[in-house]
């Protein structure tokens, strides 16, 4: 792992005079991400606030070459520069070396990309998908996405007086992927930048296609303030909806125990999008997330094989 | 007569006459999906791949939005990008059509022209390609298995070319065309592969001394100068389309254009149409001919860009025209070829008629063609489509 | 002036009709031709009723459509006469050919058609003792190759000992030639 | 990059020629808050630097430099990850630096 010391040398990929909001966290993951690589790159993004943000003609936040195509297709499209590589290599028509990061949202990747990633990720082709999770559509006007939490209101699950805010779990992409049998794939966050970083190099470093699945938070879409985004994105860390775990040829390791593992309610409360979720008429909705989470973070202990008698029950 | 150069008489389906251009031409990446009538291309380009004909990377994505996706990272990471499809597979890439041309990405496409339904059917009519006519991609329309296969090598070069960089699809009749077994002359390996040239990318994702931004997002301030710019790559298309003829012509003797003109010099009336019909209404054109009927055909080999000038120039000294469509344009006044025509005869007196045929693979019979000249050398005018081949 | 002679295939799916209207294209083409060979296209999978359709002519054919007017009529299957009108179009100075063991009035009988041209091979039979299986459509061309002007014997065995040879066993190669030689020989008027 | 330029004048495809142009775009002017360093108590650990969404925190040879303030937007997450014990940023208002 290179340290912070040793990475402050490189120049930055994803550069300054971009115009992603004041505080964004996202904007962080893709600099922290890009500055891992630390090599020739062709990076990918699907439509979605990162691109919007960063390839606004005639401006290029990338000092790295840089595609966008569309929403669903980052993967589809890294494939086939990934091919280009490939014979171009064989053909001897090209020295340098590259590595190939697409980047997509939840939106782009949980959902309307989730094919594109499938495909491309069944295929083998050699890069890294990283999503930056933000829990929703953040880039259309905070629309809910698959990935976006129970109780959480967004502009299409408002919290409503009968329907109070989204009423599906997060779908579990990092399982998902998992089951894809890749090289490599982890789950991160960005307010665990040191554990991001190990994970990104270990990722590039895979023989094959490799997952990172970062919750990277939206101040604006949950509601926060900019200056706390990398807080929650670090406290939905420990309270354990976000553990941090990796999956090397399918077998699970988990990268951090948090040492007091926090009530949900710690990350909950004082983002706006759950403010609803404190009041008395919603406290079965509390519970109901609070007995999800724990049943999930103790079923990955098992499989990490780092449960307890009774969480073996619970891996059942 | 031009000079011909050694070549082989074979006997292949279109499917595989387009598959022996791309395997001449040994493109460096190919994307595919199944889709019938398209499949047996892939299928024996596949073959070409295993058996090491080829060292094109064939990409086996999971769908045609994935295959033109691909096909535009790969023509942006620099290399030359092909891929096939039909209807549906088409009408999946639509969105990637705008965005691989908007990118002047000099993909080649082979389209297999089936129907879009529904209902659903897996035969021939022109409604996909008509899609996805205003996508910024030059259309090129094929007669026979020949043509299809003089097209593919063609299309390669004018994609190409400098001055116009758009991405192009030479397209074949479903069944009629893809699945029938015909005769066909092909260049040795060597004269096409020198005819076609080397592939050398304007720009490239993977050129480490100049690392570039692609597909970048264009606010108001700049995107309408962007699509002015793909106009100028239309504009530009027609010089280099016949140039690009002319050299193909000097290999091999056949003649290609924007359009071609049968039995025009003293012709009265004239039918106006694309594809394997063509064929079927020359044979109607020489049996009215033998009867003294001064009938003759022009067909349109390039829609996209559309040859307006010429069309018109060719059409001036008729008495009537009918245009055959092989795809309706619902609530327009007549098929879309028919909408071109007429609007490149604007200011002339000639009128001319809108026929429909041979939607979802209903036969185009030398009677209907025929049924259609009588049309027009009686005088009926009707100012509304009429079909051919529809049960009333 | 162009001479053209059309045939329609009659068969079953997995008969074999659309390779033999291939076949056929493919060794006109080869002794110096011109030919189209394409079959009827649907989802109708073994079994069902299909058409195949080959043009020959001594000069480029341009006409691209399905033939309705055959000048030969080759039925593979003739459990089909009772159920297809196999001779629709068919003039009464064209030729009929069919894979069958049934006697000639039987099979006239069946059939709609007054033309004299009427022709018979038990292709089946003949395919199953040469070469196991009773697939009649490599036989179905010899019998063809003698009672029309469509492709010559040595043309249509050159071509597809040819074909053959690159995918198939010795062993089957010559079982299919010596199926079409025999179909050529055993052809007979009804 | 002020005027804007016509058709004829610009690349095809909406290419980027070059990498890091948007380096020449002032994204300064959003700020409402102005970060302030204190040499003194700084332990050049470089969180800031690696936290700034806007790479807006310049450093050299593995120390703290300075901020790029052409880029700063004011977030105030280097204050925010400048260790409790250390806390060599602050954020003030902007105004407070403005005539």
């Amino acid at each position: 792992m290179t340290s912070v010391k040793e990475l402050s040398k490189r120049k930055d990929i994803f550069c300054a005079g971009h115009r992603a909001c004041s505080g964004c966290a996202p904007a962080i993951t893709m600099r922290q991400v890009t500055l891992a690589a630390d090599t020739n790159l062709v990076a990918g993004l699907s439509t979605g606030c990162m691109e919007v943000v960063s390839s606004i003609y005639p401006y290029t936040a990338w000092r790295s070459s840089f595609i966008h195509n569309a929403f669903e297709n980052v993967a589809a499209t890294i494939s086939g520069v990934e091919a280009a590589y490939r014979v171009l290599k064989r053909k001897g028509k090209l020295s340098a070396n590259y590595k190939f990061i697409a980047f997509g949202g939840d939106g782009g990747t949980y959902d309307i990309g989730l094919q594109s990633l499938s495909g491309a990720m069944e295929r083998g082709h050699q890069m890294l998908y990283l999503c930056y999770d933000n829990q929703g559509y953040m880039n259309t006007g905070i629309q809910r996405s698959s990935s976006t939490p129970f109780g959480a209101a967004t502009s299409t699950t408002p919290a409503g007086v009968k329907i109070p805010g989204k009423q599906q779990f997060q779908k579990d992409l990092t399982e998902i992927m998992v089951a894809h049998n890749l090289a490599y794939v982890a789950q991160a966050s960005i307010g665990y930048y040191r554990d991001l970083n190990k994970k990104v190099e270990k990722a590039l470093a895979a023989p094959g296609p490799s997952f990172i699945n970062v919750l990277s938070c939206c101040h604006r879409g949950w509601r926060i303030d900019p200056a706390d985004s990398l807080k929650y994105s670090k406290l939905g860390v420990d309270t354990c909806l976000w553990p941090l775990y990796e999956v090397e040829d399918g077998v699970y390791k988990l990268s951090m125990k948090p040492r007091e593992k926090l009530p949900l309610e710690e990350w909950l409360k004082g983002q706006g999008r759950f403010n609803h979720l404190f009041k008395p008429e919603n406290a079965d909705m509390l519970k109901k997330f609070q007995e999800y989470v724990d049943k999930k973070w103790e079923r990955l202990l098992w499989k990490c094989g780092e449960g307890k008698e009774k969480t073996k029950e619970a891996g059942k | 007569m031009a000079k011909r150069l050694s070549t082989k008489r074979l006997a292949l389906t279109g499917n595989e006459a387009v598959a022996e251009a791309f395997k001449q031409v040994n493109p460096d990446v190919a994307a595919v999906f199944p889709i019938t009538p398209q499949t047996e291309l892939m299928h024996k380009f596949a073959e070409y791949v295993n058996d090491g004909k080829v060292d094109t990377e064939l990409i086996a994505v999971e769908s045609e939005h994935s295959a033109m996706s691909a096909a535009v990272g790969a023509a942006a990471g620099g290399v030359r990008a092909i891929t096939a499809t039909s209807a549906n597979g088409l009408a999946l890439m639509w969105e990637i059509l705008y965005i691989a041309a908007g990118m002047r990405l000099p993909i080649v496409m082979a389209l297999v022209n089936r129907s879009l339904g529904g209902p659903l059917n897996i035969h021939c009519d022109h409604g996909d390609a008509m899609g996805a006519r205003d996508a910024g991609w030059i259309h090129i329309y094929s007669e026979n298995t020949q043509e299809a296969y003089d097209n593919t090598l063609q299309a390669f070069r004018i994609a190409e070319h400098r001055e116009v960089m758009l991405p192009t699809m030479i397209t074949l009749d479903g069944f009629i065309i893809s699945h029938t077994t015909e005769v066909l002359e092909i260049l040795d390996d060597e004269t096409a592969k020198s005819f076609v040239g080397e592939y050398k990318p304007l720009t490239s994702l993977l050129n480490p001394d100049q690392p570039v931004t692609m597909g970048s997002l264009a606010l108001p301030d700049y995107y309408f100068e962007h699509k002015r710019q793909l106009v100028e790559g239309m504009y530009n298309a027609p010089r280099v389309i016949e140039q690009v003829a002319k050299e193909y012509y000097e290999l091999t003797g056949r003649q290609y254009g924007f359009l071609e003109n049968y039995r025009m010099e003293d012709a009265e009336a004239a039918i106006v149409v694309m594809g394997s019909a063509a064929g079927t209404t020359k044979e109607v054109v020489d049996s009215l001919r033998d009867r003294g009927v001064k009938a003759g055909m022009i067909k349109l080999r390039v829609f996209r860009p559309f040859p307006h000038e010429q069309l018109a120039n060719a059409l001036s000294h008729l008495n009537s025209v009918a245009v055959l469509d092989r795809c309706i344009s619902y609530g327009a006044q007549g098929g879309p070829v028919f909408g071109e025509v007429r609007s490149a005869m604007y200011g002339k007196t000639i009128p001319v008629h809108s026929y429909i045929y041979g939607l979802g693979g209903r036969d185009l019979t030398p009677h209907m063609v025929e049924s259609a000249y009588n049309d027009l050398f009686e005088g009926k005018s009707d100012p509304r489509m009429r079909y051919l081949g529809l049960r009333e | 002036m162009a001479k053209l002679t059309e045939i329609r295939w009659h068969a079953r799916g997995g008969q074999g009709a659309k390779t033999a209207s291939t076949f056929l294209a493919e060794a006109a083409i080869h002794a110096g031709m011109y030919s189209q060979g394409f079959p009827d296209y649907g989802p109708e999978r073994m079994g069902a009723p299909i058409r195949g359709f080959t043009r020959i002519s001594d000069q480029p054919i341009r006409l691209h459509c399905a033939i309705d007017e055959p000048d030969v009529v080759v039925v593979l299957d003739d459990t089909l006469l009772d159920n297809v009108d196999v001779c629709e179009g068919l003039p009464e100075t064209g030729i009929v050919l069919i894979n069958s063991h049934k006697d000639a009035a039987t099979i006239r009988s069946k059939i709609k058609w007054k033309g004299k041209s009427l022709f018979i091979v038990n292709a089946s039979g003949i395919a199953l003792e040469e070469m196991g299986r009773p697939i009649p459509n490599t036989p179905m061309l010899g019998a063809l190759a003698k009672i029309s002007e469509t492709v010559a014997l040595d043309a249509l065995l050159e071509d597809i000992q040819k074909k053959f040879a690159k995918k198939f066993k010795a062993q089957v190669v010559e079982g299919n030639l010596r199926s079409i030689k025999r179909a050529y020989e055993e052809v007979r008027a009804a | 990059m002020s005027k804007l330029k016509g058709w004829k004048d610009i690349p095809i495809g909406a290419i980027v020629p070059h990498g890091g142009t948007a380096f020449d775009y002032e994204t300064g002017s959003w700020r409402s808050f102005r970060p302030v360093h204190d040499r003194d108590k700084c332990i050049d650990c470089l969180d800031c630097w690696f936290c700034c969404p806007d790479n807006a925190i310049l450093a050299e040879e593995g120390k703290f430099k300075g901020f790029d303030m052409m880029h700063c937007k004011g977030c105030g997450i280097c204050a925010k990850v400048c260790p409790p014990k250390v806390g060599a940023i602050t954020m003030k208002p902007e105004s407070d630096f403005r005539e």
